[in-house]
């Protein structure tokens, strides 16, 4: 039964962290039909960018609370710089190319970004442990767990929580939907489709820094990270669905469910089963759990 | 040629570095048969988790070369460094290992801190002949499943670490019942849990493991682990861990109260100590795998201005990665010495291999001797993190020194045997 | 894009081709003569890669296969201790055949972007297996390989030798494909691309041309594995890493638009361009790689094969714009 | 919404039937159905006396239903003749074949014969693309003739030809179906096409068969003409 309790918030843990490295990318696919493989390099970017503005605060003495906002900070520049130059100066020269065109491009910035980093700040790891011991710890099954932790799993929620209402509730979400269901309708009763993607690509982007930066203080922020962790992006959301918001919560959910079970009970099997589970979602239903079939019209 | 004896040196500045160096130090001119310069290229990580232990090895290379070429080079011949990224695993150092020599045509390799590339690496480098000294690499089974000719190792094995830990830990606690250990999937993680296990059972018989952990190389995440580490609330945590993973570990593990919980032993703890800083908890076992800490000066005036200067050209104290540089590239140096006193001209690559065998050279930590297998024997040191005000981040305390001959395998004993014989 | 179907340009650029890397090698440095024989492997791969690629299938896993022949050799040393060429390479080929065979049950329902991820799936569940399952493996030290052997004499894998091996073997993969680009089975497989509809309204069933090509592209994939084991001599689980299938994906765009001796060109320049990227930017060679396939993805879509058409249409003065004559 | 409903259509061998309704009057569905690409929600399918109701289009292909459609599918990157050429292969069977090149095989002059008889012979070596319309009209319906149907389906064959070819599209259409005596049903758009060339005229309206009969007779009911053309 302890076990139990404790392989699920392990779990749910790791899920808030997988979440924000992949809501971003599900929203691009979502809107875009792009699969971004640079998703990961602009996850890393969040995270150098974050920690290195937070590092200068503890630098200057100013108090570690401050740390926060300059992980926000932080992400807010890497994604806003970065989502309106990536699309507009690269991403739009290839719409409508075939995928393959698509995935190297993206795939391509990928390895730019990546080692663009370790010309920025170096080879050694960005270090900062500040902002994950500050909130203090609480004990679960005799198990000690930062709240740090959970102030993911909130950002994570709130953050899922404010996309889904974007998309639903506001007269962009309708603009998205519209460009999502017929990009040439869309165009011809007058939407900017090239705004509503520019739009959609910035947000990606800044889920993907964001993401990076609040999980920075946790994890070894090094150079090439981001090739590492953009494939579990992918196995997450396409267990998921891609293009769905909740399937990217649900994918996450799953995902580190089924790597807490494997670490805790058979660690041999903690890198096949996540790709196990996604080949059994795809096979069972290829659009993933929350996705929606195209159907073909002749 | 360039006009090396401009930049004379008195022989004494070389001669508490290099034994070989004595004789040759001083040598206005280069032997007979010298080359313009010798091609050496410096293999380590530039790149990934492990990039830590480059920045040690790279700008260590990169002021002892320097020093070296204004006061000669080696018997004359200013050094020709090249740098190459150790990164992109076993099979890319493989190419690059063919790239150095065919295409570069460097006379000597002198670098390798994984475990897994020094592996994959030695067959290629006997199969190309070239002179290979293998600087931080750990695992035993380098010179023991090879024959090697063309590779050395200037640095101990894993098996003293592994046995001096396990003692260590035993004198801190002499009522230890449990232990785990949480180490890298692969040759480094896994030989040294081995030993450590053989040693711990050995040592204290009615010990168990509680749990053994293997994560992937340079991993990025612990949390899942660390909760199994916590769950089995081991008396004794081992670790291997390093570079990258080990600080993501140490920032992990530290709020979660791992360290509190459990004595963590951490075989390369003494190289992130810089990094941690103030995140490094008291009272964690580890080990610096070389002689000497720069937290440790043992008096010598050596010693002290090898710390003084590679402060100043790193903008880091010296941590074993350097420390291990610099015993590569002294044994390097000192091996063409005595190749070129021996032969009276330049020597060629077998007489280099001749020289370099039974070998005994000084470094900034003590004596290194290099044996007929390739493999070089030095002494050690254990300690116990404390944070240090001076420094601004942990320094070892409670030191304990081992000689050579007590945390090193007699030669012609595989290293796993020794370990279930020790007492 | 009837590049797409420039398989008849081989006769000339293939004659061409296959002249210069028969007799140019003997006089190259034995450096050269190793990137060649790195880009030769390099090709097997990639057509496998380029030929599904016809049909509109792209795989961001096919290093699966590729790792399936190599491991296939890592476990017969290891355990068997042979390293005979004559032996290996159709095992190899027999390994990436079956492992296609299971696989492509599957993988004959999807097209685009869940091809591309199923495979990717495929291909990082066999790289974590590799990682993690040490004590068969080797976990990420891999396995070592050391030098093969053909009909019994040693073939170093750096050697004129094994280069005029892998060759040989180039050229028997050249005739495959274009023998079966060029057969019925090969012209619905580019038909794929054009219209699925027509092709099940024809009574013929889509999911066998995918099987069948994957089938192919698999086999390839297991020879390349087996010859890149003894070229490189070491293997790792990073062989079956989606980065490996990545850089199989960009050699193809690099050539993809050449049929034959296109895929050929972007072995060669991508073995040369990593070599040296790596060698003059050792701290951003990845990002050397980057930019250069962003610029040709921007500027030259058309891949190097494009650059090749104009330069000889220059030099002929003939307009090869319509390849239909 | 109920595209096909309570149809009950017989057809008798060699017989050219032709289909007309309004937008939306469940003809193309109706296409979709007898050719396997949709499955009815209930009711059976019976071609030449056997149920295929559940037989996908290849499997109906195989027993010699063959399409053409209302938007060609074409392989817009080949070339003319090698479209035919693939359509004969299949029906050889020689679609795994992946040895023998597809330009050397004996169908080779067949498929000239087919591209003489629908008079595409001058484009046999171009590319689809460079077909004028009316001419990838003529192509589509070739490669479902080259099929060797029993039954041949059509959608709308003259919609996007131009009124002046279009009677000339179509004679040359029924005189190649004459001669092969093949079952053809045809959806057209255009009364004047079905008057001069159905011999039976089928009426959808919202789903059902409102009228079945003789050109003349059926398109001059003037609830015909309503349902047909009421939007007009």
């Amino acid at each position: 039964m302890n076990l139990l309790t404790i392989i699920v918030f392990d779990a749910i843990n790791y899920a808030a962290t997988l979440f924000l490295l992949s809501v971003g990318l599900t929203v691009v696919f979502g809107v875009m039909r792009i699969l971004n493989v640079s998703h990961g390099g602009i996850y890393a970017l969040g995270a150098y960018m974050g920690t290195w503005l937070a590092l200068l605060v503890l630098e200057v003495d100013l108090p570690p609370v401050l740390t926060y906002a300059m992980l926000l900070l932080g992400a807010l520049i890497v994604g806003f710089l970065l989502g309106p130059i990536i699309e507009r100066l690269l991403l739009r020269r290839i719409y409508g190319s075939d995928m393959h065109i698509q995935l190297l491009l993206t795939f391509s910035i990928l390895l730019i970004l990546d080692d663009s980093m370790k010309l920025i700040w170096g080879m050694e790891p960005l270090f900062i442990s500040e902002p994950y011991s500050m909130l203090g710890r609480f004990k679960v099954g005799g198990i000690i767990y930062p709240w740090y932790d959970f102030v993911l799993v909130g950002v994570s929620v709130v953050f899922g929580g404010a996309l889904v209402w974007m998309v639903r509730a506001t007269r962009f979400g309708k603009l998205v939907i519209a460009v999502i269901h017929d990009r040439e309708v869309s165009r011809a009763i007058g939407i900017n489709v090239n705004l509503v993607f520019t739009v959609a690509f910035t947000v990606g982007a800044l889920a993907a820094a964001l993401g990076g930066a609040f999980v920075a203080p946790k994890i070894a922020v090094v150079p090439q990270f981001a090739l590492e962790v953009v494939v579990l992006a992918f196995a997450v959301i396409a267990i998921g669905g891609m293009g769905s918001i909740e399937g990217a919560a649900i994918g996450a959910v799953i995902v580190s469910f089924a790597r807490a079970l494997a670490i805790h009970l058979a660690p041999e099997l903690e890198l096949m089963v996540v790709y196990l589970i996604m080949i059994l979602v795809l096979v069972i239903r290829p659009e993933g759990l929350f996705g929606e079939a195209e159907l073909r019209r002749i | 040629m360039r006009q090396i004896s401009k930049f004379r040196i008195p022989a004494f500045v070389l001669g508490a570095f290099a034994a070989g160096a004595m004789a040759f130090g001083a040598a206005a001119a280069a032997p007979k048969g010298a080359p313009k310069s010798l091609k050496v290229a410096f293999v380590d990580f530039f790149s990934g988790g492990a990039a830590v232990f480059g920045v040690s090895g790279k700008g260590t290379s990169e002021w002892l070369v320097a020093k070296w070429n204004k006061e000669g080079g080696i018997g004359g011949v200013p050094i020709d460094l090249v740098l190459v990224d150790e990164g992109g695993g076993p099979k890319k150092q493989v190419s690059e290992l063919r790239r150095l020599v065919l295409d570069e045509k460097v006379d000597a390799v002198v670098g390798y801190t994984s475990s897994g590339n020094c592996l994959a690496i030695a067959p290629v480098a006997e199969e190309l002949k070239v002179l290979t000294v293998v600087h931080v690499c750990g695992t035993h089974r380098l010179t023991e499943d090879n024959k090697l000719k063309y590779v050395f190792r200037t640095a101990a094995n894993q098996a003293g670490d592994s046995v001096s830990l396990a003692r260590y830990a035993l004198s801190v606690n002499p009522d230890i019942k449990t232990i785990a250990g949480a180490n890298e999937d692969y040759a480094w993680g896994r030989d040294s849990w081995e030993a450590f296990k053989i040693a711990m059972q050995r040592l204290k018989p009615d010990v168990k493991v509680v749990a053994e952990l293997w994560t992937k190389f340079q991993a990025g995440e612990y949390s899942a682990e660390i909760s199994r580490l916590l769950a089995a609330r081991p008396d004794v945590i081992h670790s291997s861990f390093w570079g990258g993973g080990l600080i993501t570990f140490i920032k992990q593990a530290r709020p979660r109260g791992l360290f509190d919980q459990s004595l963590v032993l951490l075989s390369t703890g003494e190289q992130v100590l810089q990094n941690v800083g103030k995140s490094m908890p008291d009272g964690v076992v580890a080990a610096p795998r070389a002689t000497a800490g720069f937290f440790a000066l043992k008096g010598t005036k050596a010693h002290q201005d090898f710390v003084a200067a590679v402060y100043a050209h790193n903008k880091r104290y010296p941590d074993y990665p350097a420390y291990r540089t610099y015993q590569a590239w002294s044994g390097l140096k000192g091996a063409y010495e005595k190749a070129i006193e021996m032969a009276g001209r330049w020597p060629t690559t077998e007489e280099v291999i001749k020289a370099f065998e039974n070998l005994s050279w000084e470094t900034p930590s003590g004596t290194v001797t290099m044996r007929s297998d390739h493999q070089a024997v030095h002494g050690g040191l254990v300690g116990t993190t404390k944070f240090s005000k001076k420094y601004g981040f942990a320094i070892l305390e409670n030191i304990v020194h081992h000689k050579a001959e007590d945390i090193n395998p007699p030669l012609g004993t595989k290293t796993l045997d020794w370990v279930r014989g020790i007492k | 894009m009837t590049h797409w179907m420039d398989w008849r340009a081989l006769p000339r650029a293939g004659v061409v081709a296959a002249a210069l890397l028969i007799l140019v090698p003997p006089f190259l440095p034995g450096w050269i003569l190793f990137v060649l024989t790195k880009a030769m492997f390099m090709f097997i791969a990639v057509m496998g890669v380029s030929v599904l690629l016809r049909g509109g299938l792209l795989t961001f896993g096919h290093a699966l296969y590729y790792a399936t022949g190599a491991y296939a050799v890592g476990f017969c040393i290891k355990w068997l201790g042979v390293r005979e060429l004559l032996f290996l390479i159709p095992l190899g080929a027999l390994a990436g055949f079956i492992m296609a065979a299971l696989v492509g049950i599957v993988m004959a329902r999807y097209r685009e972007v869940f091809f591309a991820m199923l495979n990717l799936a495929f291909s990082m569940m066999l790289f974590g297996a590799l990682l993690k399952l040490y004590w068969i493996t080797g976990g990420t030290d891999g396995l070592a390989i050391g030098t093969a052997t053909l009909a019994g004499i040693a073939l170093p894998g750096d050697s004129y030798g094994y280069y005029y091996f892998a060759l040989t073997m180039v050229g028997i993969v050249t005739l495959v494909v274009y023998r079966f680009m060029a057969s019925p089975a090969g012209y619905f497989l580019r038909a794929m691309y054009d219209n699925e509809i027509r092709i099940e309204y024809s009574g013929v069933a889509v999911r066998q041309v995918v099987y069948r090509t994957y089938l192919l592209a698999g086999t390839l994939g297991g020879v390349a594995g087996v010859l890149a084991a003894f070229t490189i001599g070491h293997i790792v689980p990073e062989d079956a890493f989606w980065i490996q299938s990545g850089e199989f994906v960009f050699v193809a765009l690099l050539g993809v638009f050449g049929g034959v001796p296109g895929p050929m060109l972007g072995a060669l320049v991508f073995e040369f361009l990593q070599t040296y990227a790596s060698k003059y930017f050792p701290l951003a060679w990845q990002m050397m790689m980057g930019i250069i396939m962003l610029l040709i993805i921007l500027f030259q879509p058309g891949g190097l094969w494009a650059i090749y058409q104009r330069i000889e249409a220059r030099i002929t003065g003939k307009d090869r714009g319509g390849d239909h004559h | 919404m109920v595209a096909a409903d309570d149809l009950n259509i017989d057809v008798e061998n060699g017989e050219l039937v032709g289909i007309v309704g309004a937008n939306g009057s469940g003809k193309t569905t109706f296409l979709n159905l007898i050719t396997g690409y949709l499955k009815p929600e209930s009711g059976r399918i019976l071609v030449m006396g056997q149920d295929t109701t559940d037989l996908a289009p290849r499997e109906l292909a195989k027993r010699g239903v063959a399409r053409s459609f209302q938007i060609p599918q074409l392989y817009t990157n080949m070339t003319v003749l090698e479209g035919v050429l693939l359509s004969l292969a299949a029906t050889a069977g020689e679609s795994s074949n992946f040895w023998r090149p597809l330009h050397r095989d004996p169908w080779e002059p067949e498929a000239w014969e087919i591209l003489n008889r629908f008079g595409l012979e001058s484009y046999a070596n171009r590319p689809v693309s460079e077909l004028p319309e009316g001419g990838r009209k003529l192509l589509d319906i070739a490669l479902s003739f080259a099929l060797k149907p029993t039954l041949l389906v059509m959608d709308e064959p003259t919609s996007g030809v131009s009124i002046e070819d279009k009677f000339q599209v179509m004679d040359t259409l029924i005189a190649v179906l004459r001669e092969g005596d093949i079952t053809t049903i045809f959806v057209e758009h255009d009364m004047d096409v079905v008057q001069r060339y159905g011999k039976r005229v089928l009426v959808f309206d919202t789903g059902r068969v409102v009228a079945d009969g003789e050109p003349e007779s059926v398109l001059a009911q003037p609830e015909v003409r309503r349902a047909v053309l009421g939007h007009e």
